[in-house]
């Protein structure tokens, strides 16, 4: 019974997922066409973009990268700068499970015997 | 300048977190500072906000880095403080500061107090960037941090009973909620080619693919495990028993505010899902489930903390039912009642903390007689079973009657029978909850005082005042409505309702009109049909009844217990014909009689909540199962 | 084929959601989890990867020389990745913790044993 | 059941692969925290191979001697000081009067230099030697579980469960030791330094402090 309910309840996700998959690949332009943009003169003449009529985010962000960042790797420029905020929630959370596990593996001998009952 | 007060909180929260590591690990006394500074100045820093967001009504925007929006397309990430917002914010930086001063001395006598205090920190500072920040993979980020500090605060008491294991059913129904949500988050960045909110809002503007449905159900299904709606309750019961309780306090007054607010951002905000009938459908489903197993757990507990736990879960019910109505008079209940939350089960957890520390238990069976021990904690006690039971003067019954008049309001409007059951559900639900509190009071703090709690001694001064400060928030808040309403509530609900000023005030005016975005003004909620006043003469004349016939039976009452009753027909059918003597009813199984009423319907809800993990994860997926097939088959 | 991505990742999310339901070692659980995140972290990727694309950093030495590097693809959804990487990491880290003092505490670690929080 | 017996004993050949290994791996993750920039690879990469020091170390030498060179608490602490210093990096913005997190100077050198960027550069060593302590605390915390009985008492756990008044005079002089002094020294010059010279004192460093363990022993 379990069983039989959690093999459709996976195989709804499955059929759905695929659908919205299928969905994103035939229907939806991809994130970042780059094809139009030459990196080699991007990067010879750096301040000569146009970014009138972006197709996302990412467009942009390759564009002005170099004008604004000085960054020659975009992820890093990406990781640290235009996101630097959600790396500097990663990092935290790095340190929220290190010290998690420090917690847990650690043995808490309490000075009293006070504490919940199950 | 005060554009920069959200961030400056979250990252005095996040640096204070790294001092405490570096300086605090060893010495209470630096720690403490640390702690409390941080806590008040962050307080303070939002409530400076009050001012120019709530009353003029601004929407404060912050861009990290000065990336400002080029062409229409938010490249960095960005702060956006709205009413909504800055509501949550509120309830999150006073529920911290009272856990903070609480800590102070409830959790004095442990370990690793450094690393608690870290943890906490980052907690508080997640929590509260993750309903100020304007851009959904940040959100995923704050939602992580704060899984991993609740799993790990959960398992801080690791000597504990269950401990351990809350953190891992904690873990990893988290995990798998954090999952499904990140997968949203990545579909929805495949159709908008975006990561703000306030764009992704105006892209999807009556304009959902199966992409998007697809991510708008994974995202509904993974802020439902962060609130501890009902398939994904399990591991919340388990940790709030198992945590402190000053963690218990921030996760009822917190972290499950924080999936009420996903929630509410995801469905009213990005995708504008609320005026679909199939989802305001769903959603109050879930609520009013919630609501319902939520409180029948919680009559059958024999464990204080737990039974708050389900009592919890069950009061989350009634802010999503409301939230699932999509109109204004909901919103507005619901708010209030996720406010009255915050407060009224904060003030629970906290005096089952102060029973705990004064006597070492939380067993319902161990206690009793706690009144002449603890006279000011049972005072506090009261005051906050009689506001999460909904007893007039008090905050719970505004807010509960908000969400009925909002569901019957509902009910007459569409002419759907659904909505005229959930209705008479919360009324139900609302008497079995006063009847589970009756169940508590007795049994902690009334009725015979076991041997081995007769030297007991009241909580310290650092654990009462927290306690006062909430007990005057529930009394104040259920007095003065009006302007809580006004000066809270309405912005709020305006501000979720209206995602035009959110849009605009990101991108720039007219962005909204641009991509088609209605303007939708709300009036503020008429508080109709009902006067407090009324109906606190009302109680107090049926007290007063009672009261006489109590005490003009109270004779006959004593001599029957002096002297016994040897055999009578009369009381058979309670004690099943054995001797009085033996058959005494205990404080905590005062409900017996309901329990052996509804046999059936218990044995297969306690085969249900069975404590093996793989069926928590199977019933998460199955909730996500049922979420997405209903918004794939109705929304198209 | 950028379509074999997609179907392969969400493929990989409901089989790690198998191994979450059906398994009862909490290692494998844990597993289970692990193979989610890996589902997720190749949707993202495949999300922003354009055919003949390549990797969005400029090569100095390729610059210089002239070569052009054809175009580059979507630097966004690389940066997101690293963080859920990093996040998987750390749900393994916590959640093996968890596992060693488990079986410390109740000497097993099969799923039916550890329910002492139930009802 | 017990546990299985994590290594204690030295086997020749494992403890010469690990020293050999040591010294590249500490080259190789630093230029990869350094070079972030310009080429693949970052803080959170670089940090997780230079890591890897204290499981070769562990190889090479069993828990107790590689809990000794690096020690534990001093990773806890210099992890939450990699941190802090992101934030503070980030909090520059606000002192020069613009946003957080904003990259104040961003114009401080050519395209494709070590030292370009502004704060990419920064906040990359910071996050470097952030995840490189972390990790590395994290990796002595899980084999301190496979430490026989007697090696786990000294694990990170330890201090804590003393009093906290004997901990209170610990703490305020905890001896750096070699190799993580050398490792500090490096992240401290590395701004400064070109590369090669950068791993010349890791090698020497390495070296030296193997020799001292040694003679120790």
């Amino acid at each position: 019974m379990k069983r039989t309910l959690t093999l459709m309840s996976l195989l709804i996700i499955l059929i759905c997922g695929v659908a919205a998959a299928r969905f994103a690949f035939y229907a939806i332009p991809v994130t970042y066409d780059g094809s139009d943009v030459n990196v080699v003169e991007l990067y010879n003449n750096p301040t000569h973009y146009d970014t009138s009529n972006p197709d996302g985010v990412a467009d942009i962000i390759v564009k002005e990268n170099l004008e604004k960042t000085m960054a020659a790797n975009n992820v890093a420029a990406v990781v640290f700068d235009f996101r630097g905020y959600d790396t500097l929630g990663e990092s935290f959370i790095l340190l929220t499970a290190i010290a998690g596990s420090f917690v847990i593996l650690s043995h808490s001998h309490k000075k009293e015997e006070k504490g919940g009952e199950a | 300048m005060i554009q920069h007060f959200p961030v400056l909180a979250v990252m005095l929260l996040f640096l204070a977190a790294f001092c405490v590591e570096i300086f605090g690990s060893h010495n209470a006394g630096v720690r403490n500072t640390i702690v409390m500074i941080a806590a008040t100045v962050a307080m303070v820093l939002i409530y400076a906000l009050i001012k120019p967001v709530m009353i003029e009504g601004q929407i404060i925007s912050y861009w990290m880095g000065n990336w400002e929006p080029v062409s229409g397309y938010a490249i960095g990430i960005g702060y956006e403080v709205d009413q909504l917002s800055l509501f949550f914010a509120l309830l999150v930086v006073t529920t911290f500061w009272l856990s903070g001063v609480y800590s102070l001395g409830y959790m004095s006598k442990d370990h690793h107090l450094g690393h608690y205090y870290t943890l906490y920190l980052m907690l508080s500072g997640s929590v509260l960037g993750l309903v100020m920040t304007g851009d959904i993979f940040n959100m995923f980020v704050m939602i992580e941090i704060m899984t991993f500090a609740s799993v790990a605060l959960t398992a801080f008491r690791n000597d504990n009973e269950g401990a351990l294991e809350a953190g891992f059913k904690y873990l990893v129904i988290g995990s798998m909620g954090s999952s499904f949500t990140l997968t949203g988050v990545a579909l929805l960045y495949g159709q908008c080619h975006t990561l703000n909110m306030a764009q992704m809002s105006a892209i999807l503007y009556q304009n959902l693919t199966p992409t998007s449905i697809m991510a708008l159900a994974l995202i509904v299904a993974g802020f439902g495990v962060k609130s501890y709606i009902v398939p994904f309750h399990t591991p919340a019961a388990d940790a709030y028993m198992a945590a402190p309780t000053s963690v218990s306090m921030i996760f009822a007054g917190m972290v499950n505010k924080a999936g009420v607010y996903g929630m509410i951002r995801v469905l009213y905000t990005i995708f504008n899902a609320m005026d679909k009938s199939t989802v305001q459908m769903l959603i109050v489903i879930f609520g009013a489930v919630t609501m319902f197993i939520g409180v029948t757990m919680a009559l059958t507990q024999h464990d204080f903390k737990r039974l708050l736990a389900f009592h919890s879960i069950s009061q989350i019910g009634y802010v999503i039912t409301a939230i699932g109505l999509g109109s204004a008079l909901g919103l507005t209940g619901g708010l209030f009642h996720a406010m009255n939350h915050t407060l009224f089960k904060g003030l629970l957890f906290l005096t089952a903390g102060a029973v705990l520390y004064a006597t070492g238990t939380t067993n319902l069976d161990k206690l009793g007689g706690l009144s002449k021990k603890m006279p000011k904690t049972c005072i506090c006690f009261l005051i906050g079973a009689f506001s999460i039971s909904g007893l007039p003067p008090f905050n719970g019954f505004v807010s509960k009657w908000l969400v009925y008049q909002a569901v019957y309001t509902k009910a007459v409007e569409s002419g759907n029978f659904v909505y005229a059951i959930v209705t008479v559900v919360a009324l139900v639900v609302s008497v079995m909850t006063l009847a589970s509190f009756i169940k508590v009071t007795q049994a902690v703090f009334f009725g015979q005082c076991p041997v081995e709690l007769k030297k007991t001694q009241e909580a310290p001064v650092s654990m009462l005042v927290p306690m006062y400060i909430m007990s005057a928030l529930c009394v104040l808040a259920g007095l003065f409505y009006p302007l809580v309403n006004r000066f809270l509530l309405h912005p709020a609900a305006q501000s979720a309702l209206n995602v035009t000023n959110y849009i605009d005030r990101m991108l720039g005016e007219g962005y909204a009109a641009n991509m088609g975005v209605e303007n939708i003004q709300v009036a503020p909620v008429q508080f109709s049909f009902w006067n407090p006043i009324v109906w606190l003469i009302l109680f107090v004349v049926i007290f007063v009844a009672a009261g006489l016939v109590i005490i003009g039976s109270k004779e006959e009452r004593g001599k029957m217990l002096q002297q016994g009753v040897k055999y009578d027909a009369k009381y058979a059918t309670f004690f099943s014909g054995e001797e009085e003597m033996f058959s005494q009813v205990g404080g905590s199984d005062l409900f017996w009689g309901f329990k052996t009423d509804w046999k059936g319907y218990y044995r297969v809800l306690e085969g249900l909540h069975s404590g093996i993990v793989t069926d928590y994860a199977v019933y998460t997926v199955m909730a996500t199962a049922i979420i997405t097939v209903c918004m794939f088959v109705f929304m198209r | 084929m950028i379509l074999v991505n997609y179907i392969a990742s969400v493929v990989l999310i409901v089989l790690g959601l198998y191994t979450v339901c059906t398994k009862k070692n909490l290692i494998k659980v844990v597993l289970g989890l692990g193979i989610v995140d890996y589902g997720v972290n190749m949707l993202i990727v495949s999300l922003g990867f354009n055919d003949g694309g390549t990797a969005p950093i400029y090569q100095m030495s390729d610059l210089l020389n002239g070569v052009a590097p054809g175009f580059f693809v979507d630097p966004v959804p690389q940066a997101l990745t690293l963080t859920s990487i990093v996040i998987g990491a750390c749900v393994d880290a916590m959640a093996l913790s968890l596992v060693i003092m488990i079986y410390r505490k109740y000497k097993s670690i099969n799923a039916d044993d550890v329910r002492r929080l139930h009802g | 059941m017990k546990f299985k017996e994590g290594i204690t004993e030295k086997n020749v050949i494992i403890k010469c692969g690990a020293d050999k290994f040591l010294p590249f791996a500490l080259v190789f993750g630093l230029y990869i925290i350094m070079f972030g920039t310009v080429s693949p690879g970052g803080g959170f990469q670089g940090g997780v191979i230079v890591s890897s020091a204290a499981l070769l170390l562990y190889l090479g030498y069993g828990y107790k001697v590689a809990s000794k060179a690096i020690k534990p608490e001093v990773l806890r602490v210099n992890e939450a000081i990699g941190a802090s210093l992101y934030v503070i990096l980030g909090l520059c913005g606000i002192g020069f009067g613009l946003n957080f997190c904003r990259n104040v100077f961003f114009a401080n050198g050519q395209v494709g230099d070590l030292i370009s960027a502004g704060t990419i550069t920064f906040m990359g060593y910071a996050v470097g030697y952030k995840v490189l302590c972390g990790v590395g605390f994290l990796l002595l915390l899980m084999l301190a579980l496979l430490a026989p009985e007697g090696a786990e008492e000294e694990a990170a756990a330890e201090p804590a469960v003393e009093e906290i008044e004997a901990e209170e005079a610990a703490a305020e002089e905890v001896p750096e030791l070699p190799l993580q002094e050398t490792v500090n020294a490096v992240l401290e010059t590395e701004e400064k330094e070109p590369m090669e010279a950068a791993a010349e004192t890791v090698a020497e460093a390495v070296a030296a402090a193997e020799e001292k363990e040694g003679a120790a022993e």
